[in-house]
């Protein structure tokens, strides 16, 4: 070392940079002011679970058939459902109850994942904190029921590849179906019924 | 009023460093004794962070555990995930994708980069340079960051990996915008090295500070980027050829005299090698399934047996030993962090340094408290 | 219209007296009102002056580290100060049951005196010394001692192990660069011949050729001294890379850890005002004072250039704190005594020579050898002795 | 007495605050030392040492000596002040609280009787002297430049013989400090 000093020059030299590029270069510059600025979310982003429905009503439109796969599946068992019961006490495929705990979420996806009714998907909304942290900070079956076209807004390639997928699961189904229709045309009117309450059940 | 004695001799004084402590790296706590600034005695003290990961695991299926690894070492999920899905591949005999293979190498390779990166801008912090370096680190951390969001949903529990591949494939684009990072990081490197290597004060706070040689690296356990700056010739990616790094040319940085500089240099020299994989890498990924299809994810149920897998993280060796009993959980789960290993020494090393150093010493070892405590 | 504005403030000032000596105000009253409206003046500017560089030297810090700063109270966040300062005061003031109170509860007062009382003897412009003093650069070093004594007693009086190794840092840290503070400063004293602040600004009157100023900087001597003097002036404020009393990562916060609320706002002010203050005499020592850099600049008034030139060189030390990692506690005792304190000896050879030569091209050749070679010599041996080296790292395949 | 002080009050108040300045700081000055002896807590007996040093300069100052007051508080202040709370916290801790015992038995009334016959003895002199007698001399001013010049003219052996004498005393300092260092 001959000049004993020089490196620190240098390193001045380059503060000097940045401090002045941090006006003019934007690509030294790349802080987001948040409230104004939104960050632009990758089509992939997540934040925490949510259920599709078809359709405008929920209820009825609920893909969701309380399988309870992704209540066993969850790895840090956020998820509580209670399936519906009818009048007469007979289990419908419905969760009279499902909760998320977003206290105890991790995001991790694996709900989505094992799910095979393609119900369960995640949100991007990542403006979630409240005041009250046992309120809202579980979401219920009407908060965390979100439209099919609320899917497609945020995440569409995803979402366009799951509507294909029912698509062509209800025309397999529809074929099969109508192939035992033909195929056992007369005898079998309580099977052709029980089989269309089940395409009820997943238009 | 008195003068605060010590309980072992009246001339030191006792100082808890930690665990709220500015640059202990998180909750991570060290009972000193001072002789004026001179250490006498350093005792760590951890696991105020501990949180039950293998226990968890054991619970849990063999899917669940995979997010909880990204909280290992929560500056680089991806590599703890790949030591993960490597170790039930090796335990369940599963092939993994050809596409995969590559996306492993990018996104680890990328981890790498990052880590390093946030290293030279920690270890600066500790030597008190307000920030300047880390901003930098961060500003460059962050574009990689905005790649793992966008090829895995989040940006640091990516959750990514599977058993015999990954979970999705790169989105549109990803490689291209990867490609553009990977061919600017030199630049950005450069100006890291311009502003720290040569600079004097930097000098003289890391060089010749807790030097280690290569016998007592080796005895110690070390791994890593440590362990190669005491000058032993010895990464996993060349020793274990794991995934497909046999398929790309790279040379591995080693210290000569194994002291804080040496640690600094050999992640900024590893910086610049994995820039080189890095655009290997992306000049040849095939097409093809991410994701072996026979591979189970869901109710995956090993046959019983056991097997460690590791993989040379950005930190060191990072291992993985599970044993299963045939269920759909793991009998024995296991985890070999290198951080906590590192830190054995910290003890040696600081003894008869200024406190000052303590910090230095701590930061060249990198270490990250969710990995420490598990 | 020129002259007038470069004379304003006495001006208005002289208007004012005359207007209260009219209405018979006995002229010992007139006196104190003077020198209190001289006082407030310069307290208001310099405290003003401490707001605007709290957020200032936060917004600089971050445009080096390529953030925003502080933007969000007010239009670019110059209303931060305000936020801050009422902050403070509404925060609890604690103090630690063990502590010892009286000298814990003194402290920032002490700290604050000083840093005030340099103020006293600094020409802020042409003819605008509150205090004409004959050894007015002494005054300024006798009372900035004071500041030692304030750091000493918030170490000790918080009983705080942090706080005790912080002050004893602070001390021995400020003994070391109080020795070539002073004789870098002395130097100039002995080329302008009196100890007098604004003889010594005066000193530096004129230009070379017509254009060049005449500043002590600009000669090989004072550009040595100048420099020792900023580096010491940098310690003596305990800024970084020389705050190690204070050194966050190490000790949190120095003998500052158990002072909050506006106990820790004083300590905070008193320490840019001192640092305001040790610029203004920068400026005065080595910059030329209140001189304008070229002659027909000399239409801003001089007041005008000595607040500029304080604020170019605090910008300089931001710029610094942005930069450089700080030094270990043995470096840093070590840089003073082996490398600042022979090389003030050599600018004060060089500064003799340079006067005893004739002032010359002579005078400039045989003042550059005396600094440069020192600097040459001292700072490689300083540099090797701390094993400062490039390496070279092996590779494997 | 009350009545020439009013009325020197009401004739030249600046001269009035000017005597302050030198009356009020030298009975902070005396009451700083006194406590500073009595003190039982070192470190509190240091800070009011510094408080007289501080005091004593003050005066100085006030009595037209600026030269010697500034010396003084660059020296006293910012040295030997510091040196001393310095080697005070360098100190053993048991040494600290040791210091009490002195304090015990008839030291004290030892200690007060000796201060007593010593400051009796000195104002004896003191008064006694023709100097007590002769009118206050006015003011001296000493500008800087002529004591600098006294310094380097009459004075310049002595001068250099004191600062080879300090040098000496630096060195052999460094010299013992370095002892123990292998």
């Amino acid at each position: 070392m001959i000049f004993p000093g020089s490196g620190i020059l240098k390193g001045l030299a380059v503060t000097a940079r940045n401090f002045a590029g941090s006006y003019v270069e934007k690509d030294r510059l790349t802080t987001e002011q948040y409230p104004e600025e939104r960050p632009k979310l990758p089509e992939a982003a997540r934040s925490f679970p949510f259920l599709v429905y078809d359709g405008d009503n929920p209820e009825t439109g609920m893909r969701c058939v309380s399988c309870k796969i992704c209540e066993k599946e969850c790895p840090p068992q956020c998820i509580y459902i209670i399936q519906d019961r009818d009048e007469a006490g007979k289990a419908i495929k419905r969760p009279k109850v499902f909760d998320i705990d977003i206290s105890v979420c991790m995001s991790c996806q694996i709900c989505v994942e094992v799910c095979p009714f393609e119900s369960i998907r995640m949100d991007q909304d990542y403006e979630l904190s409240s005041f009250d942290r046992f309120g809202s900070l579980i979401l219920d079956k009407p908060k965390l029921l979100k439209s099919n076209s609320y899917y497609h807004s945020i995440h569409p390639t995803e979402a366009a590849e799951t509507d294909g997928r029912i698509e062509a699961d209800r025309l397999k189904k529809e074929a099969a179906a109508a192939a035992k229709a033909a195929k056992a045309a007369a005898p079998s009117v309580v099977s052709a019924s029980s089989s269309s309450s089940q395409q009820e059940g997943k238009p | 009023m008195s003068f605060l004695p010590s309980l072992e001799s009246p001339q030191t004084i006792d100082v808890s460093l930690g665990p709220q402590h500015p640059s202990t790296h998180g909750v991570f706590r060290m009972n000193v004794t001072l002789d004026g600034e001179t250490v006498t005695r350093l005792q760590p003290v951890f696991g105020y962070l501990h949180r039950n990961h293998e226990k968890i695991a054991e619970g849990n299926s063999w899917l669940a555990a995979m997010p909880y690894t990204d909280r290992l070492d929560y500056i680089c999920p991806l590599t703890n995930n790949w030591a993960y899905a490597l170790a039930v591949e090796k335990l369940a005999g599963i092939e993994v994708a050809e596409r995969a293979e590559f996306i492993r190498v990018i996104t680890a390779e990328l981890t790498r980069l990052q880590n390093h990166v946030a290293f030279l801008g920690f270890v600066l912090g500790d030597m008190g340079a307000w920030g300047t370096a880390l901003m930098y680190a961060f500003r460059e951390r962050e574009k990689i960051l905005d790649l793992f969001e966008s090829l895995t949903g989040a940006r640091m529990m990516c959750n990514y990996m599977r058993f015999g591949g990954c979970r999705c494939d790169l989105p549109p684009g990803w490689l291209d915008t990867t490609r553009k990072l990977v061919d600017g990081f030199p630049k950005f490197l450069d100006e890291m090295e311009a502003l720290l290597t040569g600079n004097e004060i930097l000098l003289a706070r890391l060089q010749g500070v807790a030097p280690m040689t290569a016998d007592r690296a080796i005895n110690g356990g070390m791994s890593g980027p440590v362990l190669r700056a005491a000058g032993v010739d010895y990464d996993i990616r060349k020793v274990d050829n794991y995934g497909i790094y046999n398929r790309f040319k790279f040379r591995v940085p080693r210290g000569t005299v194994g002291d804080c500089y040496d640690r600094f240099m050999i992640r900024v020299l590893e910086a610049r090698e994995s820039v080189g994989i890095l655009k290997q890498a992306i000049a040849v990924i095939p097409e093809g399934p991410v994701v072996n299809p026979k591979a189970k994810q869901r109710g995956f149920r090993p046959p019983a047996g056991e097997a460690y897998g590791r993989i040379e993280g950005p930190k060191g060796e990072l291992g993985f030993y599970l044993i299963a009993d045939g269920s759909d959980k793991p009998y024995r789960f296991r985890i070999r962090p290198p951080s906590l290993i590192n830190l054995t020494l910290l003890e040696e090393l600081c003894v008869g340094t200024k406190i000052a150093d303590v910090m230095v010493i701590l930061g060249s070892i990198d270490i990250v408290l969710g990995e420490v405590d598990r | 219209m020129i002259s007038s504005l470069e004379s304003a403030p006495i001006d208005v000032l002289h208007w004012f007296l005359g207007l209260l000596g009219s209405f018979g105000v006995p002229a010992w009253i007139l006196a104190i009102i003077s020198a209190l409206i001289i006082i407030g003046t310069i307290i208001g500017v310099f405290l003003s002056l401490f707001a605007l560089t709290s957020v200032m030297e936060r917004k600089i810090l971050a445009r080096v580290q390529n953030r925003y700063g502080p933007n969000r109270a007010g239009p670019f966040g110059l209303f931060q100060p305000i936020a801050d300062g009422i902050k403070m005061i509404t925060k609890e003031d604690l103090v630690p049951r063990t502590a010892d109170w009286i000298v814990h509860f003194l402290a920032p007062v002490v700290m604050m005196v000083p840093a005030l009382l340099v103020l006293a003897i600094i020409p802020y412009g042409r003819d605008m010394v509150p205090a004409e003093l004959d050894a007015g650069i002494l005054y300024f070093f006798a009372v900035g001692a004071g500041t030692e004594v304030a750091v000493f007693m918030a170490g000790w009086g918080s009983n705080n192990k942090y706080s005790v190794l912080g002050a004893m840092r602070a001390i021995a840290q400020m003994i070391s660069y109080e020795l070539p503070l002073v004789i870098s400063a002395i130097v100039t004293a002995m080329i302008s011949g009196s100890l007098s602040p604004s003889a010594i600004v005066s000193a530096q009157g004129g230009f070379a050729f017509g254009f060049v100023p005449q500043w002590f900087a600009l000669t090989p001597w004072g550009f040595t001294a100048g420099l020792i003097f900023y580096i010491c002036a940098l310690a003596e404020s305990n800024r970084s890379p020389f705050d190690l009393p204070e050194g966050e990562s190490e000790l949190v916060a120095g003998h500052l850890t158990e002072y909050s609320g506006f106990k820790y706002a004083t300590f905070f002010m008193a320490e840019y005002v001192g640092m305001f203050a040790i610029c203004g005499m920068f400026v005065t020592l080595f910059l030329g004072g209140w001189q304008a850099p070229l002659p027909f600049l000399d239409i801003i008034p001089s007041w005008c250039w000595f607040l500029g030139k304080v604020c170019f060189v605090a910008f300089t030390m931001i710029w610094v704190r942005a930069t450089l990692p700080r030094l270990r506690i043995d470096h840093l005792l070590a840089f003073a005594w082996k490398f600042l304190l022979p090389m003030s000896f050599a600018a004060f050879l060089s500064a003799a020579c340079w006067h005893y030569a004739g002032r010359g091209p002579l005078a400039w050749i045989l003042s550059l050898a005396i600094v440069g070679i020192p600097y040459l010599l001292l700072g490689n041996a300083f540099t090797n002795r701390f094993s400062v080296s490039r390496r070279t790292y092996l590779f494997s395949e | 007495m009350v009545t020439d002080f009013l009325k020197t009050c009401c004739a030249d108040p600046m001269k009035l605050i000017g005597e302050w300045f030198v009356i009020l700081p030298a009975l902070v000055l005396l009451l700083a030392a006194a406590a500073a002896v009595v003190m039982r807590n070192l470190i509190h007996a240091a800070l009011l040492l510094t408080l007289s040093f501080i005091a004593l300069g003050i005066v100085f100052i006030a009595l037209g000596a600026e030269f010697v007051g500034f010396v003084q508080l660059l020296v006293y202040v910012g040295a030997v002040a510091m040196v001393i709370v310095f080697s005070i916290l360098l100190t053993k801790p048991d040494q600290l609280t040791k210091s009490r015992n002195l304090l015990s038995g008839f030291a004290p009334a030892a200690g007060v009787a000796v201060a007593f016959t010593a400051l009796a003895a000195l104002l004896g002199f003191i008064f006694s002297s023709p100097l007590a007698k002769k009118p206050m001399p006015a003011p001296a001013s000493a500008p800087v430049a002529a004591i600098g010049e006294a310094l380097m003219g009459d004075y310049v052996i002595a001068l250099i013989v004191l600062g080879i004498l300090l040098t000496a005393a630096l060195v052999g300092a460094a010299v013992i400090a370095m002892e123990d260092k292998p």
